[in-house]
């Protein structure tokens, strides 16, 4: 029997879709690979930005509650343990999903509707000692701290000042860890100037220009050696500084985890502002294949605010093309959604987002 | 990009860096010009097998003979590259008694062609490879048959034409081939014209798209392999296998085989012969080829579906059902990747090499066994191309066995 | 993204190091598949994950092509590894149904 | 606000310039005022919803940067915890002749105690004097966002914006 909607990944664009969706009477089926769901929202400790409609001032762990408490309520099935690990067209107008549970026994999913809400993955660093224990990315040293409760290490050198670099790097500090400091090779903050503030007032020194040159130990981290870059982002002689620190996390980004849009045929477009090449899709948030949608960090890196309101925005498009919305009351809860949205995406922080989006819709267009 | 050739290969897959290698030995300015990049489809995606018991009486065991002999020299003395060349002998396994009845006949047919092929019991073939399952009631041995790394066989063909003077583009795709009064005089590429009286060919499952470009239908069409890869795993098979079909009746056990003997009964095969419309189950057929670097290499479910290149749920759990049953110690072993490649497939299994009827147009393409092939076909081109002599009979491999292929398209 | 000219290793599973990939691109891989295939980067058990964006990088900075060129190597499933086992069942049910339909 | 984006903390200037930063003459003039010291236009506004008394605006779009009116401002507090950003202190200037307090969001365990000391950090995170807890409040309301209040010396209290313990 087919599913009128599959949903890969139960973060908060996922999880948002499914209650827009399920509300309008769209049977779902969310999977996810984790043990319990949210995504990223469980590790999400800290206060949202935004505004009132964007549950503003709650913090994301909280938020994660109240989806889970929505989508229970609207009777979205939530398979965990449960990892999508292949999308086929098969016959007629239907996709199988095939999937594999915890005990790797494997299964299918014949569904009229594909959302892939599988979020994002962390951008490597490639540097002398990069493969020794003790460096991680930034967003796995926080599942470590937030998820399960395991501090990864005493004394902690961030590489990467963008939101994620400074917010890890604070809950770290929360968890009890010494921050040496948090470095970036660009002569600016990557990140709000309230997350670096937060820190800099505790004595975390955050240095711009600098550069991760080595780290080294004998079979773990032990310390990290970092320089001063000029403009070309050489390394000045005589900048040197080290730190005698047990673990090094790298947050230079991240980039759409888009194997499933690949190999389901969609087409992508290079958009460095949104992460690297992103699946082209519309403002109903469907790519250039039929019946796949997509939402959150994997069609563009956002924030979980703008994650969940396009999350709202495709499951209200689905339940439409699925005939269990008007057009005209989709069109109108769609344009609520894309005024959050722009809220979301103003003021000059917004903006290269904002563009970047506009392009993407415009390609589509264009296909 | 250069102005003027001697001769244009077009297609740098395994046929073409070899024909691009045994050209450049004999003639200057050969040019090899690939839309992708080397071994970007099927060369890179095969199982590398250099067998001679499962080629047909004529051209194609006289290639892949020929290829036999000249591999070794050319890893001793030409590639400077290690192409994982070993001649381990090849096997083809049957699961009924049945089909060993039916091999019997097989084996004294390809032994009076020069084949030296022997029938194996269960117990000796599972004393060359402990792995198999008790379900491998025999198989078909030849110990004059290697196994290579097609990625690096091919790789190590065009660096060796690029040693000898050809020119290799990559990346650069073939707009139109420009006749002069019926003969090649030049072709027009994305990144320009070059003049040439010489065009090869060598296109693969894309022959067809570039005979049209001359006016000349080329019977080879896209026959899609699925595979999947294991992690690296602890030695577990010493060469690569083929599984004849698993068969359940006498009728089924003679038709096993039958892939094998010459189809085509001396009929010419007609140029609108399409492919058939074959289910993906029943016509796959079991490889396992164990790479240097430790994965398994298991295949395959064949179709044609034009050029889709997506894999199928149903084919990848077909593949892994057979190897469960033909190697139980794979069971715990993780699959990390699957792949489809388009093996350039004709109508009697036998490739396209030789002239045309357009001046200066040749074809060396719709080797399913290309790497059987490359090294006598290579060399049998360049000879037809320079007027020397020939070391195998290219006779019946040219396209004129196609009744109609001149017709307008 | 390489920091220095000390030898880094750029694909984890298949441990291949800078120097071999930036060889293979001396010696005419321009994609992100043609470095898999001359080198074996991604081809291991996270098929390139991690690696793929880092070598994308190296060959930009070598050939001086954009990053917008430079696509991630053919996605095919499975995009998580699985027990080749349990995909042998589902095709032993495959076959069985397929076999029920003849009837 | 170069400060900020290379160095990570606010520079005077650039702190005067900013709507939610009260003047010194306001300060003085009242007994105790938030100092909002937001400084990017980013998408939020919890700090306008939170102040019962309205003191603060964020318009006209949700990305302005608040707007202190000191008039309004008792003081409360209510903000401090409201803010995402941990971007909003509280300073009371006129707590004793020589001495000021200045009131902190504060997240990390174990919270302090009253009574306990420490040294006075700038947004530098450099020592710039003692201080001294004198209230730490953490009621349900503020969501784990605890508001520690330290007493320093005078001079330095625009400056101390963080306790090391």
């Amino acid at each position: 029997m087919a599913e009128d909607l599959v949903i890969i990944g139960s973060g908060p664009a996922g999880l948002a879709a499914a209650v827009e969706a399920a509300r309008a009477g769209v049977k779902v089926t969310v999977v996810d690979e984790n043990a319990s769901p949210g995504g990223q929202l469980f590790k999400q400790i800290h206060k949202f930005f935004g505004s009132e409609e964007h549950q503003a001032g709650i913090r994301g762990i909280d938020i994660g509650y109240r989806l889970l408490e929505e989508c229970h309520l609207a009777k979205v099935k939530v398979m965990l343990n449960t990892a999508a690990w292949g999308i086929f067209h098969s016959s007629g107008n239907a996709t199988t999903v095939a999937i594999k549970n915890k005990n790797d026994s494997l299964c299918s999913l014949d569904t009229k509707v594909v959302l892939l809400a599988t979020g994002a993955r962390e951008n490597p660093l490639a540097f002398p000692g990069w493969t020794l224990p003790g460096v991680m990315g930034a967003g796995a040293a926080q599942t470590l701290i937030n998820l399960h409760r395991i501090r990864p290490g005493n004394r902690v050198l961030m590489i990467g000042s963008g939101n994620v670099g400074l917010i890890v790097s604070y809950q770290l500090k929360q968890a009890g860890a010494d921050i040496a400091a948090v470095i970036d090779i660009k002569p600016e903050i990557g990140g709000w100037g309230v997350h670096a503030a937060k820190l800099t007032r505790t004595g975390i020194p955050i240095l711009c220009s600098h550069k991760i040159i080595e780290v080294r130990g004998l079979d773990k981290v032990e310390e990290a050696h970092v320089a001063r870059v000029d403009r070309e982002a050489k390394s000045i002689p005589g900048s040197e500084k080290l730190f005698k620190v047990d673990t090094v996390c790298i947050a230079v980004g991240l980039s759409p985890m888009a194997e499933l849009a690949w190999s389901g045929g969609c087409r992508f477009a290079y958009l460095p502002e949104l992460g690297g090449h992103v699946p082209v899709h519309n403002r109903s948030m469907e790519t250039t294949r039929n019946n796949i949608y997509i939402a959150g960090d994997i069609s563009g890196i956002e924030e979980a605010s703008t994650a969940m309101e396009e999350g709202k925005i495709a499951g209200i498009s689905i339940a439409r093309s699925l005939g269990l919305l008007k057009n005209e009351c989709a069109e109108e809860l769609i344009r609520n959604k894309e005024k959050n949205l722009s809220a979301l995406r103003g003021g000059p922080m917004g903006k290269t987002r904002k563009l970047a989006k506009e392009k993407l819709i415009r390609l589509f267009n264009i296909c | 990009m250069k102005k003027s050739a001697q001769a244009v290969i077009i297609g740098g897959g395994i046929i073409g860096c070899a024909a691009a290698y045994y050209l450049a030995k004999e003639i200057d300015d050969v040019i090899l010009i690939e839309k992708k990049c080397i071994a970007g489809e099927s060369s890179g995606a095969n199982y590398g097998m250099v067998w001679q018991q499962t080629r047909q009486d004529g051209y194609d065991l006289a290639a892949a003979r020929r290829s036999l002999e000249i591999y070794p020299q050319l890893c001793r003395e030409v590639f400077d590259l290690d192409i994982e060349y070993e001649e381990k002998g090849g096997m083809t396994l049957f699961f009924t008694d049945l089909q060993a009845e039916a091999a019997k006949g097989y084996v004294e047919y390809k032994n009076s062609l020069g084949v030296p092929v022997r029938l194996l019991s269960g117990k000796e073939t599972r004393s060359l490879e402990p792995a198999l399952s008790s379900r491998v009631t025999g198989s078909l041995f030849c110990a004059e048959e290697a196994q290579l790394n097609p990625f690096y066989t091919t790789l190590a063909f065009a660096r060796a034409a690029q040693k000898e003077g050809a020119t290799i583009y990559q990346g650069v795709e073939v707009l139109s081939i420009n006749l002069d009064r019926g003969a090649v005089c030049s072709i027009s590429t994305s990144e320009g014209k070059i003049f040439t009286n010489h065009v090869i060919n060598a296109a693969g499952s894309w022959a067809g798209t570039v005979g049209a470009m001359v006016g000349l239908k080329v019977p080879v069409f896209p026959h899609r392999l699925q595979s999947l890869v294991t992690e690296q795993i602890p030695k577990l098979l010493t060469r690569t296998i083929q599984g004849s079909r698993i068969a359940r009746t006498s009728e089924e056990a003679a038709k096993t085989f039958q892939y094998a003997y010459d189809t085509t009964g001396g009929n010419r095969p007609c140029i609108n012969q399409q492919p058939p419309a074959e289910c993906i189950i029943e016509s796959s057929l079991f490889y396992a080829k164990p790479t240097v670097n430790g994965n398994i290499v298991l295949g395959t479910a064949c179709d044609f579906a034009g050029y889709n290149r997506e894999t199928s749920y149903e084919a990848l759990a077909v593949i892994a059902h057979m190897a469960k049953m033909i190697i139980p110690r794979l069971k715990d072993v993780n699959i990390i990747r699957s792949w489809a490649n388009f093996d350039p497939w004709t109508a009697d299994g036998i490739p396209i090499v030789g002239e045309t009827g357009v001046k200066g147009f040749f074809i060396a393409a719709g080797h399913g066994t290309g790497m059987s092939h490359a090294p006598a076909t290579g060399e049998a081109l360049a000879g037809l191309i320079t007027g020397s002599a020939a070391a195998i009979p290219l006779g019946e491999a040219n396209i004129n066995r196609f009744t109609g292929y001149r017709e307008e398209c | 993204m390489l920091m220095n000219n000390k030898p880094v290793t750029i694909c984890r599973c298949e441990e291949v190091g800078n120097k071999t990939i930036e060889q293979a691109i001396d010696d005419g891989a321009r994609t992100v598949d043609a470095v898999k295939r001359a080198t074996r980067a991604g081809m291991g058990l996270c098929q390139g994950r991690t690696c793929q964006s880092l070598v994308a990088a190296l060959i930009s900075c070598k050939t001086g092509q954009p990053l917008a060129n430079l696509v991630p190597s053919t996605s095919r499933p499975p995009f998580r590894p699985v027990r080749l086992e349990s995909l042998a069942e589902v095709g032993a049910k495959l076959l069985l149904e397929k076999e029920a339909d003849k009837i | 606000m170069k400060n900020l984006i290379t160095a990570g903390f606010l520079g005077r200037e650039e702190l005067m310039r900013l709507p939610g930063v009260p003047a010194i003459e306001a300060l003085k003039a009242k007994k105790s005022l938030a100092f909002i010291e937001c400084g990017e236009e980013i998408p939020c506004d919890p700090c306008r919803s939170a102040c019962p008394r309205g003191a603060i605006t964020v318009s006209p779009d949700v990305t302005s940067l608040p707007a202190l009116n000191t008039d309004l401002c008792n003081g409360c507090g209510t903000c401090l915890a409201a803010c995402p950003g941990m971007a909003i202190f509280l300073v009371d200037i006129g707590y004793s002749e020589t001495e000021a307090l200045v009131s902190i969001p504060y997240e990390y365990l174990p919270l302090p105690e009253v009574g306990d000391t420490g040294n006075a950090l700038d947004r530098s995170g450099k020592a710039i004097g003692k201080a001294v807890i004198v209230k730490v409040k953490c009621p349900e309301s503020y969501d784990r966002t605890a508001i520690i209040t330290i007493k320093v010396l005078k001079d330095i209290s625009l400056e101390a914006r963080h306790i090391d313990i």
